[in-house]
């Protein structure tokens, strides 16, 4: 689905490279944890994947295209493939709760898809009451849910969430990863970066996950011990 | 610009619409602006448009503006005044020149002596009506030449102190136009500073848009649209009101002719008309340019 | 407005201004909204102190605007013209009446005969002179009234055409005035949504910095002191544009007269060297009111 | 220092109560966690601890004072001896990450205070060598330690926190624990709303931490399983 070949990636000029010599295939149905101290690149290398920032050198193949060759327009298309939660979660402040989630519907021209699909979205990630809340009206935790929600709306084949769970308690984080596994049984490719090492742990426990870690640069495997 | 896209936006999508917030202050602030410079642009017109005709009327009258006389013992008045014509008929700028009739005279004069007075029997000078070509003659070089050739020729240049009215005229006419030229431009950096102001307030909007595969061209839309359709309906207000009042300035009649006619006359009054919608042309390609530009530098 | 407060903005506080995002499409805005207004404003007051000028000359001029002839046989010239000042005595809106000497007589028929007439040769008529009071005498009434009592008596109302004239340059005058207001209260209102833009684009700075205990005075005033520099500065260099423009306007000289001299004269030059403080004023108001206002909603 | 009192609070009409009957006593050099499922009412409940909401009934004290016969200056004050994390870190996006920090200081006219302070605590963050970024520059674990580094800058009588640690690593989140701690023990009244349970493990094993509970709108005592 996504591939990068020797991708490098520094911010500006100045400073060396932030991130040198990922590479990384995400084949469909895969499901990857990014982990790595703070600063170390999470975020940057799902910007990477999903072409909101293109790399200083290597290659970036979304959907079996080269980045280089995808125009503005591609990118858009390409985007209504991938479901992608911010770290932070940022809404159209004017609409309500609900009307955020099934953007990605109203952008692409779906609005009809939306239905009995988004009511038991919203009753899983527990938002039903707060549906017609507007978005600054949500706690931490449910400005996140609602996120995560939103890109998976769309069933994309491809979800990437950037510390989804931060700031939800332990029982809603199982909830939203048995949301994200559900999603992955059904084939879709599912890649998570996040600190919070039990939710890693328990993810273990119901799928195949391989666990990504950033250090010095560098995309490695992590150890068994986790 | 491409006039179908132009077009196409006054049809609406209401669903693009609704993804950009819906009042802010940058709408209301560009339905003021070109309501205002509307009203301004529609009497900048007025004013100019009545300057114009008032310099083409008295640019008319001033044509016959100028008179010889030739004050001379009585037997040399005719061979002074064919003096006179000829002098005339090779001065630059006198289109021609002619000697008035007895008849001519005394109606001339009616108004000081009353129908009764016996030109023939009293010692007055010949006049010479000059009509000028275009613009004016020397009136300095000519006494000149006058002086050394018809030595009983006085000039008055009667027609004197009205050109500088008609230069005047001309100058008012001008002056409106600038204030339009410079109306129109302010219009224009206003409605692109607005819309500028709306899109970086809105640089949320536009990243979520984009994060969930909104093209460029659906989120532009939105603005154009908005923006647009404020400019337009700014400006028809400020232009209709600044008509009603134009229409509303008392008419002084047809007595009085010279600068009071500020209201628009017959065709004229499709200019203003014209002010809607060139505000709605200024602000859709304004915004249209800024909307793509600024899109186009973010990821 | 507390004028204490006004006048130490001017003085500056950096580490206020600091905090607010230093350059803002809404700053722009009011830089251009306040410098071209003051434009539109300074050309508008020029039209209107000239039209004002131009309507006090000609009313002078229209003073003495009437003359009554009288042609009559050599014997009852006289008493006729007794007749006739009497009558004229007791119009309303005639001020004076004289009858002219012979030499005044004389002078005025010069351009036509040359200064040789002999006038008092000649079945001349006699003039009267009429100076009209305020405004303008009934003409038609006063015909009437003369053709009962004095029959020999032709009233000559030269000045009928040049009447609209002066209402011409009073109703230009007033459209100046009216002008310069609607471009106040524009200014005023375009500055206001400004700010407001820059208070609402700039929320979470301010959100920020009460967060962080900076009380509403300090927030306000960085806003305050910052569209008050623009509106000054773009008034300033508005003002100064037109004025150098109004200067190079060509001046007709002396003999011009009538609309060319667009120039501000003499003390009138103050006038439009308050237009970038009444812009200052306005701005500051405006702002304050809005921040205020604004900040009395958060928490 | 701050004090509740039988305090209820409900967002707009409509709903019930969102808090009531809380009554709570923050005494100098006190350390309190605030915990409960996402959406319970923590954020609501330190922004009436700050004064940014008023309660519905009730009374609160700060420093002393009765809330309701406050302005906006006595609270504008009263917040100059507060530091507040929130949940969503916001800055002055042009100011660097160093101005920022020490915008509380500038704010309150006190910028002489800052040199070797500031130094100090970015370095303790591990944010000197972003001290020149803008905000928006920041990856989402430095964003949240520059949020707490601008909390502290002042030694603040009073430091609430709202999940600091949510973006964080784990080693980072012990330091900046331990910089709390520190805090703590100069006699600062600490309180952090967290889901991080280990979190709260770690700083029990420091200090005599109590931990908070919301939940059916009241505050209760946890029990001694945390
Ligand atoms: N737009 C930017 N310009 C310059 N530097 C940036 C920019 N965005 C991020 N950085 C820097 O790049 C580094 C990596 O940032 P990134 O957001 O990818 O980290 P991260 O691994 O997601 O961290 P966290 O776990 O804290 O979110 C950080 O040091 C950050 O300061
Ligand atoms: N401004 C508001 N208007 C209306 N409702 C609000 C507002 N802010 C918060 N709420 C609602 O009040 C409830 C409590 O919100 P609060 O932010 O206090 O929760 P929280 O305990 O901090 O949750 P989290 O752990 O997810 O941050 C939530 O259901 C939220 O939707
Ligand atoms: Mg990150
Ligand atoms: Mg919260």
């Amino acid at each position: 689905m996504i591939e990068l070949e020797n991708v490098a990636y520094s911010y500006g000029y100045g400073g060396g490279a932030l991130l040198s010599e990922l590479s990384l295939k995400l084949s469909p149905g895969s499901f990857h944890f990014l982990t790595g101290p703070s600063g170390a690149g999470k975020t940057t290398f799902l910007k990477l994947c999903y072409g909101a920032l293109r790399p200083t050198s290597g290659e970036v193949q979304i959907f079996g295209k080269d980045l280089r060759g995808m125009d503005r327009d591609d990118i858009a298309m390409a985007r209504r493939r991938i479901g992608v939660v911010h770290q932070d979660c940022q809404f159209l402040d004017h609409l309500s709760v609900a009307e955020n989630i099934a953007l990605p519907l109203a952008v692409s021209g779906q609005e009809h898809l939306a239905d009995g699909n988004l009511d038991e979205l919203m009753a899983w990630v527990g938002l039903t009451e707060r549906a017609n809340a507007l978005p600054a009206e949500l706690s931490g935790g449910e400005r996140q849910r609602a996120a995560l929600a939103r890109a998976v709306i769309m069933s994309p084949d491809v979800v990437l969430a950037d510390e989804p769970t931060g700031n939800v308690d332990w029982e809603m984080s199982q909830r939203l990863l048995t949301l994200l596994v559900e999603l992955n049984r059904m084939g879709k490719t599912i890649m998570i970066a996040t600190h919070d090492l039990s939710l890693i742990r328990a993810a273990k426990a119901q799928v195949q996950a391989r666990v990504l870690r950033i250090s010095n640069k560098r995309l490695q495997l992590a150890g068994a011990d986790l | 610009m491409k006039l179908p896209a132009f077009a196409s936006l006054l049809a609406g999508d209401t669903n693009a619409d609704r993804v950009v917030p819906p009042t802010g202050v940058s709408a209301r602030l560009t339905l003021l602006v070109s309501g205002a410079m509307a009203f301004l642009a529609v009497f900048a017109l007025a004013l100019s448009l009545a300057s114009g005709r008032l310099a083409t009327r008295w640019g008319d009258e001033l044509a016959n503006g100028a008179t010889l006389r030739i004050s001379a013992p009585a037997d040399q008045v005719a061979a002074q005044t064919q003096a006179a014509l000829r002098v005339l008929d090779t001065t630059p700028g006198v289109g021609a020149a002619r000697a008035l009739s007895q008849d001519e005279q005394r109606a001339l004069l009616e108004p000081w002596f009353g129908p009764d007075l016996p030109v023939e029997d009293l010692p007055i000078p010949q006049l010479i009506e000059i009509i000028e070509s275009d613009g004016s003659f020397d009136p300095a070089g000519l006494r000149l030449r006058l002086a050394a050739e018809v030595p009983g020729a006085v000039l008055d240049d009667h027609a004197r102190w009205r050109r500088p009215l008609v230069q005047a005229a001309s100058r008012l006419k001008l002056l409106g136009l600038v204030s339009i030229g410079l109306i129109t431009l302010a219009t224009a950096a206003m409605i692109t500073l607005a819309a500028n102001a709306a899109l970086s307030a809105n640089a949320q909007v536009i990243a979520v848009l984009r994060l969930v595969g909104a093209t460029d061209r659906y989120i532009a839309r939105a603005f154009v649209r908005r923006f647009t359709l404020r400019a337009l309906t700014g400006a028809a207000v400020g232009t209709a009101l600044a008509m009603i009042a134009v229409a509303l300035l008392p008419d002084a009649g047809e007595t009085a002719g010279f600068l009071t006619g500020l209201s628009f006359v017959g065709p004229h009054w499709i200019w203003p008309l014209m002010v809607p919608l060139l505000a709605a042309i200024v602000a859709f390609v304004a915004t249209r340019t800024a909307a793509l530009r600024m899109l186009g530098g973010l990821s």
